[in-house]
This record gives C-alpha cells, structure tokens and sequence, in this order.
C-alpha cells in the first residue's frame, strides 16, 4: 500500500534531448494517493503508456523522481515495486489451472501451502471464479482470463499498487458493465491504490474518482467526472471529454468582455481584471453543447444563429448552428421544440469558459492550483 | 442504380447464415444494417457485393439478375473493419489501382486521386505507405479507394469500430456529408444503434440471420415492430418489464400500482411486457403520471458528457441514459420515475401493441 | 533504455562458446585450402606460413572441378525455381480454401519428406533412365522436389495465412483478376516468405549428394561427387580437398547474404 | 480466419500433385512390386509373396543396424533438442548481434554433407587436424576415428549435433520471438523464477516449434548416410553403419533388389510410425 509520487518527473527517449518535443513526458509532478481510484485517460501518443511504464518500473525516467510513500524507486524493478499489473490482452498461464495462476504469485514467495488455499478461496469468491477453478486456464473466455489476471494481482497481500492498461479491450461489449462494476466494488472491498489507464472517456469516468487528462506529454487536468465536464481546465479537455465535445471559438479582447465576428459576450469584473493581468496568445471561449441555451422564439439579448444541420439520435438531437461564421454544436431534449431555419441562443454565464493561450482562465478568486496546471 | 434481394438464403456447413432475406435499395441512398456480432449483417454484404453466392434467391442491380456475375464485374467498393490497403503501394497507388484496372488515362486518375484524397484529407500522405501511417489516416485510405471509381454500391462493414471515439465522431460526419450528394447506394452495417441514428437514411435490423424490421431510420426507432427490434434498437437497452393490466389499473411485476393513462386506456385486460427507453426515465418527477420506484445504483457508468445508470430492485433492473455527470456509489439508494405516457407496450409473444404517441413539437 | 534488454556480455559467453564450436572446423578447413600440402603434412600451424592460391588454381583451371560447381548451381537453382513455382498456387490454396481431401493430401505430402533418399535411389535410377532424363541436371531438380516442395508449400502457407483474406477481396473488387492479383499484390506481400521458402530450397538440394550421386554420371555430375575423386593411389591431395570444400560453402554463404533479411524477419516473425 | 470451401482450388494444387505425384508414387510402386517379387531379368520374375520381408526381418544386419540407429537418433535427439533450446534461450533478441548470431548458425546448415564429413574428417585427425591434434597432442587423449569404434560413433554424433543444433535453435527462436512481451512483465510482477518463467510461458508457447523441431531431427538423423560413409565409410567395423548405408550396399552394392525393395518399405514404415507416435505424444498431452 503506498502513496504514488511523480517530482519534476520527465521523460525522453532520445539521449540529449533539444526541446520540449523531445520529450514524451514533460515535467510534471504529481501525487497519486493511497487507495484511491484513479483513471489516466488520453489519445494514444499522448504520453500515457510511457507514464505507466515509469510507475510500474519497465522504463526508468529520464530526469525526476518516482517515490513510493517516502522512498525512491527509480531504480527499482517492478517486483520490489510490489506493482501488479493488468494488461490489455489477459495474460494467463496457459497449462495451469484457474487455482494454479491464482496461486502462481503467492507460491513464487513461498507462502506455506494451507494459506495460499485460503487466499485464492478468498480472491475466487470475489472475483466470481470458485466454479473455475480446475479448469485449465487456457479454455478459458476472454473475460475470465481477465479476471484471472486481476486475481494474480489482488491475491497478494503486499502489492503497493495495481495498474490498469486498457483491461476491457478483449470483453464483449455487454459483459463490460459487469467487469466494470467488479473492479468498483473490488476498489472498495481492498484499499489499494489503483490506476486505470485508458484512451475511453467512458472507461475512465465510471471507474476512478479523479482523472488525469493527458495530452501531449502533460497532465493537462486532474479532476472528478463532473469537474473534467463542467469546467475543463484545457481545451483538450473540453474537446475530448463529452461527445460531442465543447465548442470552442477564438475571440478577441472587447470592451466588457471579449467577442468574435459581430458578436459581444461580456465577462464579469473579476474575469476582466485577470485577462488583462494575464500574457497570452489565443484567447478562446468554450461552451459545452448542452449548455447552450436554445430559446422557443426571438428574445432580446439572445444571439441568432442559423440552423445548417440536425441530427436525430432519437431521444435527443444534435444541432449544428453557424453563428457569425462560426459552427457550434448543441444538445436538445427530445421534447424540446427543433427551431426551424433560424434559432436565437444565448450562452449562461456559468457555462462560458475563457482560455487563454488552451488554459482555462478563471476569475482571481478561484486560483488554479499550480501543480495541476502548469503554465509554459 | 437499384440493389434488390430476393429471397436470398445462405446456409454454411449446415448453419444458417442469412434466412431469407428480402430487401432493396434505393439509388442514393444511405442504409444502415443494424445487429449484434454473428447476426449476419457481413454475410448479408458479401451477398450483396457477390463475394459469397447465395445458395437460393437473386440479387438484382438495376433490375438485372447479378447472382453469378463476379465480384470483378460488378461495380462495388467495400471498407472493412480492419484498415485494409495494399501494403507494398504507396497511398496514392492504393486510391488508383481501381481507376487503374479500369484501363482509365493518366490525367484522368490522377486527377481523382487527389480530389478524392483531399475529400478526405490525406492528400498530404500520398506519397507514404499505409503502414506508417495512424489507424485513421489508414481507413482513410480505404474509404478513398473505395469512393474514387464511383462504383455503384458501396459497402462499410463497421468501418469505424477500430478507431477511437473522437475520430469515429469526425468521420461519422464526414461520411455524411460526402453521400448526401452521391447517387450511389451506401450500406453501412454497424453494432451500435446510436451510430444507425447518427447516420439517418434507412435501418434494416438483423438477427440470427433473419431480418427482423426495415424501414426510415427514425420510424423503426420509434415504432418498433416487436420487443426483438425495440430491444436492438437502443444502446443501452430498452428497458422491460413484466406488467398486467386489470380494470382501471397496471401492475408492474405485482408491486408497482398505477393507474390507466389515456394512452393505455383503449387495450384490453391481460398481461403484457412494458418497455421504456433508458431515456425517458428520470431523477426528478417530470409529470404528474410518473411513476416513482425505489432502488439501489448497481453502477454509474459515466462517458464524460452522460451517465448510464443501473439501478435494481428485487424485480428487476433497469438502465437510465441521463445527460450530464452523475456520480453515484455502487449500492446507493434511489428513486427513479418512469414517465407512464412513455411505455411501450408489447403482447406476451412480443408483437408491439403500443408505442408511446410522440409529440410532434415544431416552432411557429 | 529498458533494464532487460540490455545484453549482459556475461550471459552470453556460452553462445560465443558454441559459435566459435560451428566456426573453428571451418576456419581449419580455410586455412588449409591456402597450404601447400607439405606445409600440411608437415606440422600443425594456425594460419598459412607458406600461403599460396594453387590448391585454388587446379579447381578453377580443370574443367571436371568447375563444371561439377555450375551442374551443382545449376539444378539447386532449377529446383528452386520449380518448386517455388508450383508451390505458390498449392499454398495459396492451402491459406484460402477447404477443398476436398485437402487435409488428406497435405498430410500425404509431408509424409514425403519423411520418406529416406537411400529408399528411392534405385526405382529413381530406373525411372530416370526409362524416360531418357538420366545425367541431366532436369532430373536431379526433379528428385529434390520430392522433399523441397512438401516443405516449401508449408512454409509458404504459413506465410499466406497471415496475409488477410480481405486484401484478396478487395483486389477482386477493385477490377483484378486473380493472376494479376497473385502477380502484382500478393507475390509482394509474402516477400519474407519467398525469400525463407527458397533458402531452405536452396539449402537442402545443395547439400544433398545420394540422389544426385546417383541420377548423374557425367554431364550433371555435381561437386559433392567430384570432390571424391582427390582420393587417388598417391593419396589424398587435402590442399584440393580443403579448397573444393571451401568453395562450396561460398554459395551458401552467399544465398544467406542476399536473404539474411527476410531470413531474419521470417524467424523473427515466428513463422517458419 | 474461416476459410471457403471452393473445390476448383484443387486446379492450384494440381501442379504440386502431379509433381510429387511422379517422384513418389511411381518409385513406390516400383519398390512395392519389387518387394513381392524373385527378379532375374525383364522377361523372368515369380511372385514370392511375403518372402523377402520374412527374410528381411530376421536379418541380422537389419537388426544391428535399427539398433544402432534407434540408439544414435535417440542421442542426436536428447543432445540438440535440450542444447538448440538453451541457444535460442541466451541469443539476443534485437540489434546487429542477433543478426550476426542467425547469419552465423546458418552456415553449418548450408554446407553439403559430404563437405561436412570432409571438414570433420580432417579436423580430426591426429596428424592434420586441429581438435586430433588437441586432443593428442595437448591433453594426451588417445583418439582416432578411423580405427577405435567409440571414437568414430562419438565422432558422427558431433558432427550431426554440429550440422543441425542451429536448425533447433532457429526454430525454437522463432517460436520465442512469437511470444508477447507482456508475457514476461506479468512473469515479473508475480516474480516468477527464471524456470518457472522457462515452464509455463516459454515452453508452451514453444511447443508447435518444438515439434516440428524433433520431426525433423529425428527423421533427418534416422535417414543418415553422407556425413558416416564419407568419414569412416561406416567402420572400423560396422560400428557407424546406419540403416541407409545398409540398404544402400544392399541395393547398389550387391542388387538385391528383392530384399533391398522390402527393407524399404519397412525402413520407411518405421520412420512414419515413430513420426505419427512423436506427434500423438505431443498433441495430445495439449488435449489435456
């Protein structure tokens, strides 16, 4: 059991690394807590197998440290790392029987016989598999050969952490939610720390407390579900997470607020102050597609814009609207009335996200934590 | 260009593959082929394309009988599920081997090479081999390859289902676009509903080989024909339960009472199977006619922007698609409503009696 | 970069051990092939004192020695060439099809390969020289297909199998036919293949000598036979002997040059 | 990958048929009809029925030499197999060495047998050769293959074991590289042993190879003829005459043809019952 600590941690794989995109991790730190449930979700290339292979000790980084609790395991390998891993395709000893792999871990340590009995009774009641038990591994479906290998790893008493890569990719699409809800409650049954890295918003948010968006070798935002919804600290994150993902405009700097086109939206006092105290480059606005409000007629102070597409998906629908040029998508209930031709929208407040140079910019009250965020 | 099947029938070593399958196709239109894994949507499009030769009934194009006229000659396209390309050809070669074997001039392929490519938005890879480039740009490449000799018919076999959800998204508009203004017929079989509503035109449902509704993509969706169509047709699943109705009052499973709305009104005393789509039920009472039950989450599955609750009661479980992050333990306590006037209504050998009436809103 | 790749020169010491045990005999019989042959029966020496090319010169300025090279070159490239060719198509339709007796009649031809050469030398001897093929190199290639082709069609299938279907199909449905196909898509596609399937062609009809001994007299008389012949009344000539045989290793070590690749990937690929 | 039933297919392998078709079936008709028949010349033959394989069977040198053989097969197995593993366990999975190592075990491989026994025949001797000269001159082992028995028998297994560990060791490499690497990180994890890592992931992933490996070496070993008859000529005695060389004299030698045609046959028998109990053997115990 451990609390898992990435400090200035970076990663290249070339060996005089130039520049920043020499890197496939940028430096970051980072804490993952004690029993806790964490998802890693990003893109492919994003950085994030590199990242898992660092924590779990196949790949040794290039600059920073890797500290379990207080004690640094950069050099240390994974199995004096005590890190049990679970890949995406299962890995299951082929000639063994179900009790055989379960036991596998706890026999290599040379666990009295009596109690291995007792710890692979007590993980094949957990895990669904006292039916299997004889069984040759190999026979096996892909969801039960995954199982096992979750067995292997929460068998043993002494794991500091257990890594998820991608483990649903081979299960039947029914089956998933099932294993989906096993691995909740298993989270809560064993208070182990647990890292969930995946490419599947869907994966991610049903499993961890708080994830860690990845993009381009950052942590671009550690949140809850709800967090990484409503208020994403990066345009990845708003583009990434939700479909469809937010809309996101570039505007320019107005008196009272910022606008694009021949459109003004006005920002508060306080978001007006830190824009102006603040450097930057591209200034974008984001608004997810079910926040935009969409008025049942013409209203004053709501912004017109005309209707170029709509998608039924049956109980909702997905509106593409151009306003001054520029293409927004928004969510609509079934029962809500389509507007025909023109439509007159306008943005909540509470839903319209400023970001300066992709980070999120909010008003000076809320400070953005600093190792959460890391500003180039 | 007109596809028609007739009574075609396909059996392998004494399985049946495809059971008597009628339909036909529209010229320029866009069809979706909508079943589970092994339901026979890839059997039935070879059938189509003429890979594979149905052991009785005619495939027709434009009327004529094509049954045993050769892939070859016959003037498809087909995309797979795997990024499938000619390895050892650049991109560029890949998009005209088509034009290519059809003996057509230099310019004129090169010419639909790269408007094609930049239909697609490859042209920068032309010269690269498929193998360098990502799971995309590769299928990319087929699709191009696919839509430059506009061929008459062209075939998706869950084209999208190795990529990512974010690309899927971008080329599921894509596509759109590109055969709103082709004459060509398009079939695109998916496992995934929301991709068949996404994608408009027409829906033909398949199971086990047979074909079990087909018709307009939104009326199959909400006229369902039996439990088996209305079931197939949602992701997550539509909700069932056993119910009765007796007199002036229905019954769910013998412990959820409520009274006769209108629209139930006019069916008879019996027994029945209700059916409520996952999203029509609610958090929060949004009628008067709800009806509220208590139950304990079994898991949130969040996918960032919505929330797929399962929730159970010792009669019987149920799924919720709710917009928005809802977090919840596993094992919370709940209520949930269901919305009576959105039932479903299906006999106990499945036929549908009764879809909820939709409320045809449009602006003034 | 990764802590187990790295290869710990300790750990491989008992693979240089058995490398130099496959490389020492035939550094002795180089060495030799640069001795006068008084310099070899004179006392044992680790390189040439005394090196000289004439144990070369006899081979490549006596007809009988060089011929015996080009017969030899000359069916194993026939054989090559034959039993690739007929077993691209029989492999093809091993990957792609069921076909009746499919199962029966791979079985049958790898039971081929199990069958001894000695088993076969006379009926061959009879065969061959009922039809008028005896000493041609024609003949020889023949009788090495009884063992190459079995074994190149499975090597080839295993290649093709992993080839997937549906770049078959869709050549067929961007207008080829199937030569064209064949020709132009799939021939590239299995190169590895090809390139392992003919270095093990190549391999097992160079070395082999009992059928090719037997089917030959003169005209076709590969070098393995002639090589017998530098044992004379006045003894053994091992100058000549040493060189002959350091001649034919170079063809062999040429083939694996021009192939190392698809020879290494095909091994690599756990394909073979 | 499901593949179709299409019955035309037999047009592609019609060449490979006919092919084979003629270089095996016709010979062993040949050899079957001369096993059951008394030959003096082309017009005079009697048919002797089961004679020549009665006669074969209880021939001594029949006996002796199955013996012999079973007995070096059985070594040549027992020393490649283990030893081609071992190879392909220590060889370098990536980089130049690898190559080299792979061009290097090739080599033995491609060199005709007679050149193989060549090579060995004067590596050997005490007067010429470098390990007879060693092992004389320099640990005072009194060896010679041409008159002691055991030095030759010994010999002959050195070279096969020579000639051939690269072919296991290839093979056995190849169905290595086939194995995924998260096979060893989740070895790691549970902190296998390095044996336990050699039982469950490598050995049964290596199977297929394996016996495809011991096919081959047990087939090719138990049809040895070159490598003996050109270092010893199968002597000092009979002590490295091997089933070939037997029928070889048999049928060249002294035109037998009778008797040569029906040890054939059994020759042949044997080697395809021991293969089909090789293969049952191994495939079945996967069954399980």
């Amino acid at each position: 059991m451990a609390e898992i600590r990435l400090q200035q941690l970076a990663h290249s794989y070339s060996a005089h690394p130039s520049g920043p995109e020499d890197y496939a991790i940028r430096e970051m730190t980072h804490i993952w807590e004690q029993g806790g449930a964490y998802a890693l979700l990003g893109p492919s290339g994003c950085g994030k197998s590199t990242l898992l292979n660092i924590i779990s000790g196949l790949l040794s980084p290039s600059e920073g440290k890797v500290m379990f609790d207080e004690t640094v395991v950069n050099d240390m390998s994974p199995e004096e790392r005590n890190i049990a891993q679970v890949f995406q395709f299962p890995v299951v000893y082929d000639t063994m029987t179900v009790y055989d792999n379960l036991a596998f871990p706890l026999r290599n340590q040379g666990m009295p016989e009596a109690k291995v009995k007792i710890k692979v009774h007590e993980i094949a009641d957990v895990l669904d598999l006292q039916p299997l038990l004889k069984k040759k591994a190999k026979g096996l479906t892909a969801d039960e050969k995954q199982k096992v290998s979750m067995g292997r790893g929460l068998v043993r008493d002494d794991v500091s952490a257990i890594l998820f890569d991608e483990p649903l990719t081979v299960i039947d699409p029914h089956l998933k939610w099932k294993l989906r809800r096993k691995l909740k409650q298993i989270h809560e049954q064993f208070n182990i720390t647990m890292v969930y890295v995946t490419h599947d918003q869907l994966e991610a948010s049903t499993f961890a407390d708080k994830i860690a968006v990845m993009y381009g070798g950052q942590i671009v935002q550690f949140g809850t579900p709800r967090e990484l919804f409503e208020k994403p600290h990066h345009t990845f994150v708003g583009y990434f997470i939700g479909s469809p993902g937010m809309n996101l405009i570039e505007v320019k700097p107005e008196v009272g607020g910022v606008g694009f086109g021949d459109i003004h939206l006005p920002l508060s006092d306080a978001l007006q102050q830190r824009l102006a105290a603040t450097q930057w480059s591209t200034l974008k606005v984001g608004i997810r597609p079910e926040f935009v409000h969409v008025w049942d007629g013409p209203v004053d102070d709501a912004m017109q814009a005309e209707v170029t597409y709509v998608e039924d998906l049956g109980t909702y629908k997905i509106l593409t609207l151009n306003l001054a040029g520029q293409l927004l998508k928004v969510r609509m209930q079934e029962d809500k009335p389509v507007p025909q031709g023109q439509a007159w929208i306008s943005f909540p407040a509470q839903w319209l996200m400023l970001y300066a140079d992709e980070f999120l910019l909010e008003a000076a009250t809320q400070p953005v934590p600093a190792g959460e965020v890391p500003h180039e | 260009m007109s596809l028609t099947l007739e009574h075609v029938s396909r059996a392998v070593d004494g399985q049946i593959w495809i059971d008597d399958a009628s339909l036909s196709f529209e010229p320029g239109s866009f069809n979706v082929l909508l079943g589970r894994t092994l339901s026979g949507k890839t059997s039935l499009m070879r059938l189509m394309a003429g890979l594979d030769k149905p052991d009785s009934g005619r495939v027709l194009m434009n009327g004529k009988d094509v049954t045993h006229v050769a892939v070859r000659h016959r003037n498809v396209s087909m995309v797979y599920q795997q990024f499938i390309n000619y390895p050892s050809m650049t991109v560029y070669d890949n998009i005209a081997s088509p034009l290519r074997q059809a003996k057509m001039s230099k310019e004129e392929i090169d010419r639909r090479v790269r408007e094609t490519a930049k239909m697609l938005r490859i042209e920068k890879f032309l010269p690269r081999y498929p193998l360098e480039l990502s799971g995309g740009q590769q299928q990319r490449t087929a699709m191009a390859r696919a839509l430059v000799k506009d061929a008459e018919l062209i075939l998706f076999d869950e084209p999208l289902v190795n990529l990512d959800y974010k690309l899927r998204e971008e080329l599921r508009q894509e596509m759109r676009q590109l055969f709103e203004t082709r004459n060509t017929i398009a079939i695109y079989a998916t496992t995934e509903p929301n991709e068949a509503l996404a994608l408009g035109g027409t829906t033909t449902i398949l199971h086990e080989g047979r074909l079990i509704q087909s018709g307009r993509t939104p009326e199959v969706y909400h006229q369902p024909k039996t439990v088996l169509a209305a079931e197939l047709f949602s992701e997550p699943p539509i909700n069932l339960m056993p119910g009765r109705i007796e007199g002036n009052e229905v019954s769910f499973a013998n412990f959820a009472h409520f009274p006769l709305n209108v629209d139930l009104r006019r069916i008879g005393d019996g027994d029945y199977r209700f059916g409520v789509r996952p999203s029509h039920l609610s958090l929060v009472p949004s009628n008067d006619d709800d009806l509220e039950l208590a139950v304990t989450v079994e898991l949130a599955e969040i996918s960032g922007s919505e929330t797929f609750l399962h929730v159970r009661n010792e009669h019987f479980s149920l799924v919720l698609h709710l917009p928005g992050v809802h977090e919840y333990d596993v094992d919370t306590p709940i209520r949930v409503y269901i919305p009576t006037h959105k039932l479903f209504v299906f006999d106990q050998q499945g036929g549908l009696i009764q879809a909820p009436g939709l409320r045809m809103a449009r602006v003034a | 970069m990764n802590k187990r790749e790295k290869v710990s020169f300790k750990k491989l010491i008992p693979l240089w051990i058995y490398l130099l045990f496959l490389l020492v005999p035939i550094y002795w019989l180089i060495n030799m092939s640069f001795k006068t042959n008084t310099e070899i029966l004179g006392g044992l020496t680790l390189f040439p004192r005394d090196f000289t090319l004439a144990n070369y010169k006899v081979i490549f300025t006596d007809e009988s020695w060089y011929s015996g090279y080009i017969n030899s070159l000359y069916y194993v490239c026939l054989n090559m060439v034959i039993s690739l060719s007929v077993a691209l198509p029989a492999a093809y339709a091993f990957s792609r099809y069921r076909f009746l007796g499919d199962k029966h009649l791979f079985f049958w031809l790898l039971t081929n390969r199990m069958a001894p050469p000695a088993v076969f030398l006379l009926p061959f001897f009879q065969l061959y020289s009922s039809i008028g093929l005896f000493d041609t190199h024609i003949a020889v290639a023949l009788a090495h297909c009884l063992f190459n082709v079995p074994l190149a069609v499975w090597i080839l299938e295993g290649f093709m199998s992993g080839v997937p279907k549906e770049i078959d199909e869709t050549a067929y449905i961007d207008g080829y036919s199937f030569p064209k196909f064949f020709g132009k898509i799939f021939i590239p596609l299995i190169g590895s293949g090809i390139g392992v399937t003919a270095f093990f062609c190549f391999m097992f009809s160079w070395v082999e000598l009992l059928l090719a001994r037997t089917l030959t007299s003169v005209n076709a008389k590969p070098i393995a036979a002639v090589m017998t012949r530098t044992v004379s009344a006045s003894g053994i000539d091992w100058g000549v002997l040493a060189a002959a045989g350091v001649l034919t290793i170079l063809p062999g070590m040429l083939v694996i040059w021009f192939v190392r690749n698809h020879v290494v990937k095909g091994f690599a690929l756990g394909r073979v | 990958m499901s593949k179709v039933q299409n019955n035309k297919a037999w047009w592609l392998v019609l060449p490979v048929f006919l092919l084979v078709a003629f270089s095996a079936i016709i010979p062993m008709m040949t050899v079957v009809n001369y096993s059951v028949q008394d030959i003096f010349d082309q017009s005079s033959r009697y048919f002797v029925g089961a004679d020549w394989f009665r006669q074969v069977l209880q021939d001594p040198r029949l006996h002796d030499s199955l013996l012999r053989q079973f007995i070096y097969s059985g070594c040549v197995l027992l020393i490649e197999i283990p030893l081609g593993i071992a190879i392909a366990l220590t060889m370098p999975t990536k980089g130049r060495w690898s190559s080299l190592c792979l061009i290097v075990m090739t080599i033995p491989l491609l060199i005709p047998f007679n050149v193989v026994g060549t090579i060995w025949q004067i590596f050997g001797r005490g007067d010429i050769g470098l390990l007879g000269w060693i092992l004389n001159d320099v640990l005072g082992i009194s060896y010679n293959y041409a008159a002691n028995a055991s030095d030759a028998w010994v010999t002959v297994l050195v070279i096969d074991v020579w000639h051939w560990t690269s072919l296991v060791a290839l093979l056995c490499y190849s169905g290595l590289r086939a194995i995924p690497d998260v096979y060893y990180q989740a070895a790691r994890i549970d902190r296998a042993s390095n044996w336990a890592v050699f039982r469950h992931i490598q050995l049964p992933k290596m199977k297929s190879v394996l016996l495809i490996a011991v096919m081959l070496r047990f087939m090719d070993s138990f049809m040895i003829y070159t490598e003996p008859f050109v270092l010893t000529g199968g002597g000092p005695g009979n002590s490295t005459t091997f089933l070939s060389q037997t029928l070889t004299t048999m049928a060249l030698g002294q035109f037998d043809l009778g008797p040569a045609a029906a040890f054939s046959l059994v020759y042949f028998l044997i080697i395809l019952l021991v293969s089909w109990v090789f293969y049952t053997a191994m495939t079945h115990s996967e069954k399980n």
